[in-house]
């Protein structure tokens, strides 16, 4: 669109607490990550510089909203409340999955062990929500213990709640548990496989569909240029590969 | 000619107590004049009214001939604004009971903040002033001192001395020795011997009687916001009329 | 006429204005400076009402479940927390001023390092305290898991009121110095030791001193319960959101959670004046004479 | 010997233990209560030292860029936001003393909303400025778009520093209420206006009680900057956490910014000690025979 | 038999400046010592020591023959604790310039604070006594004012009732007259001369020559922390023998 290309640059939110979707280099403090990288190469695409903004999470629609960035690029769930302010591009899929603590792995060992324990996850995301339906669905229709389900601040403070044994269990987005588990190696342990699915996307303000359409279109360029099947890899993230690219696809 | 201030038909109450009660005044230039009375009978409140400290209700005061706080428009008196009445201020001085010394500067700083920063004077020209007032108290070695650092016959020579900083062409005294120990109350009257001798107009609330009967040309008695009596020390002090005064003087000297 | 001074002549005529009607100043100004302002926030309000803000979902979540029990969290740890605060102010400032120097050392410890750190880390190290000690209790008596004992209530609790302590113990020794040394003698003369003289003469006399900025603490515990949110403790902000998160609604459920807190700090401001005006009475009105400066001259 | 009281006749045997020595109170209670805080203190090192956390990990962070960049906006945002706060302090002060009735009300107002409100709020209302209003200036002479002069900065400084107003107006409130009603009158009877009594007497006096709170306010905006993450603020605490969220040394960089907070809060503090001082000092001492009621005595 | 107090070569330093200097004093049971001397001659200090609100550097105080503030064990003295200050404290009432009336009591609360509080005798039996006191200095009908709410000879007479609700022994008065105004002094001298017809031992420090002249058994001359002079009124005020006490006692009556 003429206003970006006027400006020559783009202006893209993200919350660098997202390892390894978005978080900075402890050593150096420079933004790094899956959709830093991403970000980097839809610029390149559109032909403008791109400006990185850390905004909180919580911050990053109204920010939309009052022009102050463009996009925002935070590995955010593109959900129906969502798409009342943005449109979202998809890019990639996550799924939520258990897992838990060396410690804790012998008393745990199947997703069934859940039933009755406290399990947490990030309050922020509608995890705390999926893992209440499942257990709805996989404990108390059992005749089981519900799940006690606990929205932590993020998922760092639930794997601090896991060490210290208040949580026996969490949940988070298996795009990052693999870092996690990399950072803190014979730390934690996977319980099943994934048990949601959602789409991550790039919310873009409903009154530019320009724009949306330009970030669909490099971003489907990228995936046929190989770009996108190599940033998957150097993160680790082949399993939230996302093909072909949608728009408000997630429910 | 006229007198230095004249006081008509003063009335000031604080809230549904009258304080003054119809009081008229008329002290002569270089006329030294006593107030002495009961506590509470409104001496204080008179010289404040004098100086603007406290606002008239009705009447009207005059000084040097210069109507005080109010502008006259037709048939109405308008309360002037705050720097008129901050200018007015500047022809009289008032010490007070308790010496009041700005605690935050030194001697010399609390003489000379009234000419230099109300009058805008120059330092230069307003030290040597400044030192030779404390040469006349007799306090020049005490120029750096704090005030708390200070007896408070000392504190109350300064305050004497800050006020005739800004030339004022009357000073006001209200219980000026009061709050000071006995030895101490000697210094401060003598200083203001001193002042009546050099022809200053003075008004002195006071119960130093000895005081007034020697260096006043007059004394009032004051009772309960009105002027009880009026006359030369001798009348007042040894052969009072009114009952009240004979009771209040051969109480303060029991 | 008694009251007229003997020497007073008849008054020359132009004395005669004595008796004119005394005029107060006219503020021609004021009522400028009023139109202006009231017109500002008209402007103001009306921005407001038209901006991108779903008035109706205001007031949709004002008394909507979540928002209510936030609330009412948000008030019982206020009053508990404030309490710890205020008996540990009051323990640590008298430790302070003690002359004996390991209670003094002990208490500038506390306060500079309770003072020191952000609130932030001192709920998360309490919360987090079964890291470094996974026990409490006394080894073989009686022993229970850390995290059972520090829920989030607990922490709360702990982090805000020992902090709160800190701040407090610096103005309950502002309140006890503030009492007039002739009031302590006087306490000693008939007897009183050190203790009695405390609790009967110099804290109920700090007190005027003490209750404002002890008031300001208050209210600003209320807002600060908002930090313990972190450790997931329910307050209203956190509640809010929660809410929001979940429907997006950034700003509508801010505004709830303001104006509930307006309601809260104004009540308790209007306690706080109360018991101010309590203290100044008790005390015998020793200011009723004061004016402030500025009033005296007018502007 | 002139100074013997005429009438003691030679004093009876038992009065010539007058000649004894005098010996000191002994304080055995106060080394066993210092071994035993010594004891505990040592505990809970050792605890800290031992429990999950890794001590090389806080050495290597301690000065590492995003730290001490952060640590730099800390500072940074304290001293404007501060002075901004003072200088709103010192003139809504004035203003809620005012006769007037506008200025009065509008101070009144300032206050019970600025100190009702939480400050996350009063942040995300600055920040998000721009949904009400889109653009700032005067209409055809000059204008902006509001996000463009609304920086994470900005918003910060607006944000803290009015808030911070609304405080310290009570607390120079307080402090020009402390000055004696005679330095007033003084400063009126040699003719000093308004503005030039608060300018030259008010002011400096009521320092002496200002300072203290004031202190104590700059010690909390301290840490209050970290409010200011959610906005993009890159002040000490985000930085530590952007840091943590990477690495997962969760209780090592919040120790990392303990420590900084520590150390800016203890420089701070001898700063207001020293500042304190001088205002007693050029106040002449007032306060020198001042004995605290506690130190009086002993315990 | 012994003496009411005996105080044998006090000693006391503030840093180092000497208050007392070597100081001995007797007082006989039922005598009314008056103090006079400059300002800051160590008067009030002499009575804070002999109260303990000042500790002493040196020498010893008996009030009827308890050795005060310490304890003997073998060749020394050691300091008593907290409480057994307070305790001995009792046998003394004390007065003070400036009143120190409870600001947050009433006046009944005010006189029944001690008994009540500190000997933990019953309201019921102390509020009787109390009324009897206010009965004697006269203000019966102010017992539910609080301290601001009277004049200073109104608080001076209710410090002086409260002292004498704790049933002391000797009274101790520091200048109880100074911060009045001059009517209202002698309301409090009239107390206090009632007092000593009473047969309670005091002591007095004031400027009041003619108080002193008329109710003391015996009035002493302090300077620089030393006793200059000590004998009848008579001796004292008309005759005294040291240079010093005469310039005194001429600059007091001038
Ligand atoms: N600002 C005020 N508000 C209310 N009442 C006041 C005020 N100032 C003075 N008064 C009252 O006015 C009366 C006269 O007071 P004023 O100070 O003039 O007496 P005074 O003759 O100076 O007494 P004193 O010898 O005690 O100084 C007193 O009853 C006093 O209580
Ligand atoms: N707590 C103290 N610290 C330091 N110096 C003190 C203290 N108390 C008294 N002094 C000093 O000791 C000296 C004697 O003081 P004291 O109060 O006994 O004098 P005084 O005879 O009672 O005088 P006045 O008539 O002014 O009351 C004075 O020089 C005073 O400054
Ligand atoms: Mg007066
Ligand atoms: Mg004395």
């Amino acid at each position: 669109p003429a206003r970006i290309k006027d400006a020559g640059k783009i202006v893209i939110a993200t919350m660098p607490n997202y390892p390894p979707i978005t978080y900075k280099d402890p050593a150096t403090n420079e933004l790094q990550g899956f959709d830093i990288d991403l970000g980097e190469a839809i610029g390149k695409e559109l032909g403008v510089k791109v400006e990185w903004q850390e905004i909180a999470f919580a911050q990053m629609l109204p920010s939309l909203q009052t022009g102050r960035v463009d996009l925002a690029m935070a590995g955010m769930s593109d959900k129906k409340a969502r798409q009342e302010t943005a449109d979202f591009v998809d890019y990639m899929k996550s799924g939520a999955q258990f897992y838990t603590s060396k410690a804790m792995a012998a008393e745990i060992k199947t997703v069934d062990d859940l039933c009755g324990k406290s399990v947490g996850a990030s309050r922020s995301t509608d995890w705390p929500a999926q893992i209440t339906a499942w257990s709805e669905k996989n404990c108390v229709a059992k005749g089981k213990p519900a799940i006690n389900v606990t929205g932590t601040e993020g998922s760092a403070d639930a794997r601090t709640q896991i060490k210290s044994q208040r949580l026996q269990a969490a949940a988070q987005g298996n795009e990052t548990l693999p870092y996690n588990q990399k950072l803190e190696p014979d730390t934690y342990v996977t319980i099943g496989d994934a048990f949601s699915q959602s789409l991550a996307g790039i919310p873009v303000l409903k009154s530019e569909p320009q724009l949306r359409d330009a970030v669909k279109v490099a971003l489907e360029k990228l995936q046929t240029n190989g770009t996108y099947d190599a940033l998957l890899d150097k993160y680790g993230l082949k399993a939230n590969k996302l093909s072909p690219i949608t728009v408000n696809m997630g429910e | 000619m006229s007198s230095m201030v004249v006081a008509v038909d003063l009335n000031k109450f604080f809230g549904d107590f009258q304080a003054l009660d119809k009081v008229s005044l008329e002290i002569e230039h270089g006329e030294v004049l006593c107030i002495i009375g009961p506590s509470g009978s409104g001496k204080s409140t008179l010289l404040r009214c004098i100086n603007q400290l406290e606002r008239i209700d009705s009447g009207a005061i005059w000084i040097d001939d210069e109507l005080i706080g109010f502008r006259q428009e037709g048939d109405k008196l308008y309360q002037l604004n705050d720097t008129e009445i901050a200018r007015q201020r500047l022809s009289s001085g008032m010490v007070f009971q308790r010496f009041n010394l700005f605690a935050h500067m030194t001697v010399l700083e609390n003489i000379i903040e009234g000419p230099v920063i109300v009058q805008r004077r120059t330092k230069s020209a307003v030290i040597p002033e400044a030192m030779a007032l404390l040469e006349k108290v007799g306090l020049t070695d005490k120029k750096n001192a704090y005030p708390s650092e200070l007896s408070g016959g000392q504190q109350q020579r300064i305050a004497i001395a800050r006020a005739l900083a800004m030339k004022p062409k009357l000073m006001l005294f209200d219980e000026p020795t009061s709050a000071l120990d006995p030895e101490l109350v000697s210094d401060v009257l003598n200083v203001m011997r001193d002042l009546a001798t050099s022809g200053m107009t003075m008004v002195v609330v006071t119960h130093e009687l000895g005081f007034a009967r020697e260096v006043a040309n007059r004394v009032v008695f004051m009772d309960r916001g009105k002027i009880i009596e009026s006359g030369t020390p001798q009348e007042i002090l040894s052969n009072p009329k009114e009952k009240r005064t004979q009771d209040f003087i051969a109480a303060v000297l029991a | 006429m008694a009251n007229v001074d003997s020497t007073i002549s008849i008054p020359p005529a132009k004395y005669s204005i004595a008796h004119l009607h005394h005029q107060p100043r006219r503020h021609y100004g004021r009522w400028l400076a009023a139109s202006l302002i009231i017109l500002a926030l008209a402007l103001i309000v009306k921005a407001f009402a038209q901006g991108q803000i779903a008035w109706p979902v205001v007031a949709q979540f004002f008394t909507a479940p979540a928002i209510l029990s936030g609330l009412w969290n948000t008030i019982l740890m206020t009053i508990c927390a404030m309490a710890l605060g205020l008996f540990l102010g009051v323990v640590f400032a008298i430790m302070i001023m003690s002359p004996n120097p390991v209670l003094k050392y002990v208490a500038v410890f506390y306060i500079w390092f309770f003072r020191g750190t952000p609130l932030l880390l001192q709920l998360l190290l309490w919360f987090n305290l079964a890291l470094i000690f996974p026990t409490l209790g006394i080894p073989g008596l009686f022993e229970m898991r850390t995290v059972d004992f520090m829920t989030p209530f607990m922490a709360t609790l702990l982090g805000l009121g020992i902090n709160q302590g800190a701040y407090t113990a610096e103005v309950v020794r502002g309140g006890i110095l503030s009492v007039d040394n002739g009031q302590i003698e006087a306490a000693k003369v008939i007897g009183m030791t050190r203790l009695t003289m405390l609790r009967r003469i110099i804290l109920p006399q700090a007190m005027r001193v003490i209750i404002p900025p002890v008031g300001n603490e208050v209210i600003s515990m209320v807002k600060l319960t908002s930090v313990a949110s972190v450790i997931g403790y329910a307050e209203i902000l956190r509640n809010a959101q929660s809410v929001y998160y979940a429907n997006n609604r950034v700003m509508e459920l801010l505004i709830v959670s303001a104006i509930w807190y307006l309601v809260v700090v104004t009540i308790l401001s209007i306690g706080q004046h109360l018991l101010e005006k309590h203290y100044a009475k008790s005390q015998g009105r020793r200011d009723v004479k004061r004016v402030t400066p500025t009033e005296a001259e007018g502007v």
